[in-house]
């Protein structure tokens, strides 16, 4: 017989290491749901019509899980939300890579898309990661200034 | 009393270090840090916004520090 | 010199065969598009409270394609859309598996949303595809009757 | 003229066939075919809506037929 090795996968996770997107879905399976919405930041190649050459995110660990593992609670409060799943990126990123993946399933899909818009709005909003653009004339970090 | 502070994204270039030992009077309260901070490091009031988190989570308007507390600027996040 | 075998993914896609979600999302993989939404549907356990034992689905394979394909271009003239896929899925389905992935990747991610919604709201309405409902004491086809 | 039209999904089962031969008057327009299948397979009138193809295009209204044309019954679709 063989063995099958079951990598579980966290719903709230922060990771150095590229984002795996089809583990984020697994995740989020559920009999009971219809639909799943999914949410993926990419790393675009310019910002404001200027050249970025990559990105990098930094993240106070202990604070960032704790408010992605409220935001997913709220989430749970406000929809019939049949599973969640938040997955981060830090550290350097190239053009193209993924930053951030939210799945979330329910019965319906008006739910799903619904909870998902707000969980990656939220994210935005309260998670405690920075993004720093680097150009091929300087660096910035995003939203510091007015 | 003596506040060990995390510095994180811009507030870590602005202030030059990752952990910030920084003198406060004893009772001090979250708004006190950052009024104090501020006096101290001008280009502070520069941020489109000015957070502290106490032990993980965002610090309530006149929330009294402690010592003991994990203590956090928190400019302005932009994950995502 | 290792060789790297490419296999093309349709944009549009009717298929007897499982969906691969991944395939479909590196389909609209762009560095100009910051965010993409993906909307998985499944098939679900029950439906209003009685248990569903598998789906059928059946599509008018020429006409449903090409009504994929208007729908793609309606949301690529509708919202500023890197690209657009839509895959479908027929035969016969068991619960869990995904009947239908539409992804969509544009430079900010409320766009993404949109389109994406509006891209599967509009194929439950216009794409000739048939679903059937079998249930262990009876079977019908979904909305055929007032 | 004569139309073979495809049946897809409950239209098959009431009609009992996934290509039904039809008669009907030459220049018969969408709305005469449905009105006939209608007068012939009364079950098709529970049906929530009922739509023709002509060519793997919805029907317009008034459109006129041809014995070329690919024709099909579209009962509500229920895809996704």
């Amino acid at each position: 017989m063989e063995e099958t090795i079951w990598k579980a996968v966290p719903a709230i996770y922060l990771t150095e290491e590229p984002i795996a997107v089809d583990e984020v879905i697994a995740a989020v399976n559920s009999e009971n749901a219809g639909a799943v919405d999914v949410f993926i930041g990419t790393v675009r190649n310019s910002t404001k019509e200027r050249k970025v050459v990559r990105l990098e995110f930094e993240a106070y660990d202990s604070m960032a899980l704790r408010e992605m593992e409220k935001l997913a609670q709220q989430v749970r409060e406000r929809w019939p939300v049949e599973k969640i799943a938040i997955h981060h990126r830090k550290g350097v990123l190239q053009i193209g890579e993924v930053a951030v993946v939210i799945a979330v399933s329910t019965p319906h899909r008006k739910e799903a898309f619904a909870a998902c818009q707000f969980a990656i709005d939220t994210l935005k909003q309260t998670v405690p990661i920075w993004k720093k653009e680097i150009f091929e004339d300087g660096q910035i970090w995003v939203a510091a200034h007015p | 009393m003596k506040l060990n502070i995390l510095m994180f994204g811009i507030t870590k270039d602005i202030i030059g270090q990752s952990k910030l030992a920084f003198e406060l009077p004893d009772r001090s309260t979250v708004p006190d840090l950052i009024a104090s901070l501020k006096a101290k490091y001008p280009a502070l009031k520069d941020l489109s916004s000015m957070m502290i988190a106490v032990n993980n989570e965002y610090g309530q308007k006149d929330q009294t520090l402690q010592e003991s507390d994990e203590v956090a600027l928190i400019p302005p996040v932009s994950g995502g």
